[in-house]
């Protein structure tokens, strides 16, 4: 174990996997020099020389169509959209192409494409620059989609993803990257599909992610001291999503409470409450609960955009009245 | 050579970048292609002609699903460009690449199947008229987004690039294309890598319905490559020699790291878009100034004229392709739709 | 009342706004001189000529960026993305400038725009022209989404669209276009918003939209006949969502099934369901239910795509469990 | 004209289009500015100074929230170019806009106010330092995405010529935005639609870390207005009144109906790209370089040498503008915070 920021988790991951195969090649803007706007590749252009960690043009469309095409070609490339928004300018490349490749063909290729986003809100960039993006994504069959909490999974997810041989979207959220956490010394993958039972309890069972999984957390804490026992579970990965070990949790708290730093329409969250009670009805005792943001963009005012995200008080606050229901 | 009039072979039109010497011209950079591949060029626009009416046909009768987009009268962009190629080079293109796939040499029983949507299919009956696919002869893909498969082309010449295969990438695509910014920024991409791609912009005059003078301002479409500083050339895309030689000289240039290339191929879509379209857009006269110029029955002249070929030997070419594609069809007719639960697979590795 | 085709009931919203309203403007490839590729703008280039109704290049992003642009500065355009999937090339467009506009201004000016798509599966496009592109827009505040089911609310909810000062998404399912019904000759205005009770009921629940609103009709037939009343409510309107007339009905029959088109993962019907149970989880006797499309892309094959799309058989067989559980 | 020596004033560099012309020449397309209105492009361009060395302090201090983009170094380009405008004309541009903005006339209070995040901001604190807007004087917008506002500003412009308001659309980005899908399709509209729009590139030789040879091949990036056979001309950014007559004759074709213009301003973005960016990429001497050729400090000793204003006049200008842009920030600071309540208005109108 090594205590390393989250970023640094990131950063080690790409290291390792450029040093293991050769196959293995990043790209995006400014990642190269520069080490990337957040920093996550430092050193890796130094390291690994400027074939194997390419600057590009402001292109996403082609960066992530390029990383597409050299994937189906021999290459492993991670492609690195700098902010999440910007999926937006190559959406049709990442839901339409690299997402849709493999079943178009009828399976002739495989198509081990990672890309990484800075995703989430928090920090002041505003409505575009700010947006939970992982919920662009779910109606869109071929894409494996990781949100990791803690440097760790930071870690041990984007080393998965760069093996797995599917499109996989890294969700890398910008508030954690100068959190600090263990990080396994040996190989360290997780698994995608493996939730993380992040606390037990028995009162309630939470799911949450990246900076909510952290805030939940908090907030888990503030009720253990009234006497309120929360289980929380950490997904890890949307798709494949670990219904089982939520159900599980479900099975034994009786009730569902999902925090999200998105608006509810078309969330994960609202996806979570659907699998679970189609699955584990009988379990819930009652209603499950929603903790999202709110139903419009993202402000900029600190005012604002702090009353729009879930805190730790708003999350205790939901919870309490979840358990107390 | 065992033909008797070489030197006429080498008279097919290179148009110029000046508007003003688009005249024949001797091109120099290939070298002239031996009987065997004179013959083959033929039988594989014939094999596409067929395939085309095939298709129509097939559709006609409701066997086709959806939308289906004929490259009658281009023949000679796919099959000269294709010709030019070696194994482990690669080629994309678009929902009008059923000629671009065969051409690469994809079955004609399996492609046809594809397009009806069978088990036996290319892609298993999963991707139908518009992404026919063939990993195995370096087809890899049909894209219906358009433009979408210009960043993808540049991946797979980066691919060739870094684990140096010397392989080289082509992609054909429309003239309506260049004005998407997915062609802009796959352009700037390989141009700024000096990757081994050529980009075969296929002008056949519109987009859809559209004329191309309403879409955009420029005519030349060629001209956009200097936005990359990069080599352009405009083609006699009806001539089959001609796209066979620019194809290749670009190539050529591309495998010894000169970087990409650009050619707007001169063409003309002598079917509707798809189906549905009747050509009431078309002025009078264009398609008959057109179909004169037929990449077939000119290259058919040529052959004829060269003494490559006789009369005779060229109509037996011609029933051998159009047996061909019929028996092609007939198994493919024959084999079975896919099983339902098979839409559940293919969707991860 | 006359009798129209769903692509009727298009053109004449149309045609009637364009003559209503001078600062109504029709942008799109092949909207003009050609009619549409669907031919649902048919003979207004015609009659309103070639300022009022223009073809554009193959430039999705300038369509719709171009439309924003104009109605922050008078104009009111209606743009027409031929294949709604085509919204992947000009995502970031509709999802972070048009969405936003309003949002990041402080409300400085109101955004009347509409985006005119041709929706859905079942008629053999494959996986890039078939999806059911409403459920990318579903986590993205700011933009108001219209699902017609029928040539009446075809007509009247694009007429309410081009009034609305709003961005407004309208999704046309290409295999309604030919389908017949009344369409109402006075103004017709179908307010966004209002849900419609397409059928009542009083065993269950279901709400569907689009082709899968006519499918559920056909399926709530078949299980009339054995005994079972099914009600219908098609919320016409994804976004607002009239939740009080399904949370009505639901609290009437006690079940709830929605029937959607297009995977479960982030789609509207799990976020109904979870809307539902947040309001109305007492009123629920069993578990709210979805029926979806399954979690791949859209094949091509007729006998893929038939068992892909939920059919009438399928549906029934769903509400019948559900009815009987 | 009450100065005395404006032969002076009309010798700033045009960079022509060919490339061994770069050199002082006479403009004659526009007529001389008034004393009154050479003052203020000078007052305007100092205030855009002080404004961003205040924005700096502030963000050091804390007080502004996310990222933050200067323009210093940059202010002839906005001022030169808004200050060729009329009312009713509109401008977009990005992230790094505070300076247009302001040139377009938007008060310093309240701009100052919006990156603070305060209730009295342009946008009431939604927006901040990337998405300053103004309506009320023609700033239509700060795009943060790039290249997204491009196709925006075509739609300003298409707005013009349907109403016939005579207006003209302009739009400010930096040279890697040409690298972007948008920039090609909104150019490539504005053109065959023939609509009054200038597109005003400001080439910083740099997008973030990346010089611009690292990311395209094409170093004149006026050029790539000839993919949409639109006029373009360099000018140099740096020098107030060459960039106003460049902006004013492509803004009087524009109101001709001749359609688009693209200019490209070369510049330099004197800060780092933003807060966190030390500028470590920069080449030895560039930086001095251009600090040498400073626009302010260039157009004041112009000023001087042609009589318009003495050495005391403009070190008052600069006293005055500072004060302005420190009494604006007081008051700025001075607002509160917009009520938490307010996120949940303007979604919809
Ligand atoms: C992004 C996108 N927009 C629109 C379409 C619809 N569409 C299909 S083909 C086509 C015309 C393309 O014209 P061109 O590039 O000249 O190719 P051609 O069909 O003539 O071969 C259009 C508009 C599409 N498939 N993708
Ligand atoms: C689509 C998109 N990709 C990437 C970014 C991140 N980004 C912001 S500014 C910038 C550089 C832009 O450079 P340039 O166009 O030269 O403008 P400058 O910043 O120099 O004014 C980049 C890459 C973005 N905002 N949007
Ligand atoms: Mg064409
Ligand atoms: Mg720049």
């Amino acid at each position: 174990m090594s205590e390393l920021t989250f970023r640094e988790g990131v950063t080690r991951a790409l290291a390792e996997e450029l040093e293991r195969d050769d196959r293995v090649i990043l790209l995006g803007e400014d990642v190269g020099a520069a080490g990337g706007v957040f920093q996550a590749t430092a050193g890796l252009f130094d390291r690994f020389g400027p074939r194997r960690v390419r600057d590009t043009p402001i292109s996403e469309q082609a960066i992530v169509g390029c990383a597409l095409g050299a994937s189906v070609t021999g290459l492993r490339p991670v492609a690195e959209i700098m902010f999440a928004d910007f999926a937006g300018v190559c959406f049709d490349q990442i839901a339409n192409q690299l997402a849709k490749y493999r079943y178009m063909t009828g399976g002739q290729a495989s198509v081990p494409v990672t890309i990484r986003m800075a995703n989430g809100g928090g920090v002041g960039f505003a409505a575009q620059h700010s947006q939970s993006v992982e919920n662009w994504f779910l109606n869109v069959p071929g894409l494996k989609i990781c949100v990791p909490g803690t440097p760790a999974d930071a870690y041990g997810l984007l080393k998965a993803a760069i093996r797995d041989d599917n499109p996989v979207l890294v969700f890398e959220h910008k508030r954690l990257y100068p959190e600090r956490g263990p990080v396994p010394d040996d190989d360290g993958l997780v698994e995608l599909g493996k939730a993380a039972v992040v606390r037990t309890g028995s009162d309630l069972t939470v799911v949450a992610t990246q900076l909510m999984r952290q805030r939940a957390l908090a907030a888990a804490e503030v009720l253990a001291a009234e006497g309120i026992d929360v289980e929380i579970v950490d997904p890890r990965t949307l798709v494949p999503l670990d219904l089982e070990t939520i159900v599980d949790s479900v099975a034994k708290t009786g009730r569902l409470v999902c925090v999200q730093e998105c608006p509810p329409g078309g969330s994960w969250g609202a996806t979570v409450v659907a699998a679970v009670i189609e699955q584990a009805w009988e379990s819930l005792d009652l209603r499950p609960r929603l903790v999202s943001g709110d139903e419009t963009p993202i402000p900029y005012a600190g005012s604002l955009e702090d009353a729009w995200l879930p805190s730790v008080d708003r999350i205790a606050g939901e919870l309490r009245d979840a358990a107390s229901e | 050579m065992s033909y008797s009039n070489a030197a006429f072979l080498n008279k097919h039109t290179v148009i110029s970048d000046d508007e003003n010497t688009e005249e024949l011209q001797p091109v120099s950079t290939v070298a002239l292609p031996e009987l065997g591949l004179l013959l083959d060029l033929q039988r594989r626009m014939l094999e596409i002609r067929f395939f085309e009416d095939e298709v129509m046909r097939l559709f006609m009768l409701n066997l086709v699903r959806g939308s289906t987009h004929l490259c009658t009268g281009q023949e000679a962009v796919s099959v000269g460009a294709c010709s030019a190629l070696r194994e482990g080079d690669t080629m994309t293109c678009t929902y009008r690449g059923h000629g671009a796939v065969l051409a690469m040499g994809a079955p004609l029983d399996r492609t046809m199947a594809e397009i009806l949507g069978k088990a036996e299919g290319l892609c298993r009956g999963k991707g139908g008229s518009m992404h026919l696919t063939d990993l195995s002869v370096g087809a890899l893909g049909s894209f219906a987004i358009v433009g979408a498969h210009l960043p993808f082309a540049t991946g797979a010449a980066l691919s060739a690039q870094q684990l140096e295969t010397g392989a080289v990438s082509i992609a054909f695509f429309g003239d309506a294309t260049t004005n998407i910014g997915a062609f802009h920024e796959a352009l700037n991409l390989a141009a700024v890598w000096k990757l081994p791609v050529v980009f075969i912009c296929e002008n056949n005059l519109y987009g859809e319905y559209s004329p191309l003078a309403s879409t955009t301002p420029v005519e030349r479409l060629a001209d956009r490559a200097a936005s990359y500083a990069m080599t352009a050339q405009r083609v006699d895309g009806n001539d089959v020699l001609a796209v066979r030689d620019a194809v290749g000289a670009a190539v050529a240039r591309a495998r010894d790291g000169e970087g990409p290339t650009m050619l707007e191929a001169l063409t003309y879509r002598q079917k509707g878009h798809s189906r549905t379209d009747a050509g009431a857009y078309r002025p009078p006269g264009e398609l008959e100034e057109w179909l004169a110029r037929d990449p077939i029955a000119r290259f058919e002249r040529l052959l004829t004229e060269a003494g490559v070929a006789s009369a005779a030997e060229l109509a037996e070419l011609l029933e051998r392709a159009e047996a061909d594609v019929r028996e092609a069809t007939e198994r493919a007719i024959a084999w079975s739709e896919p099983d339902a639960k098979q839409r559940l697979e293919d969707v991860f590795a």
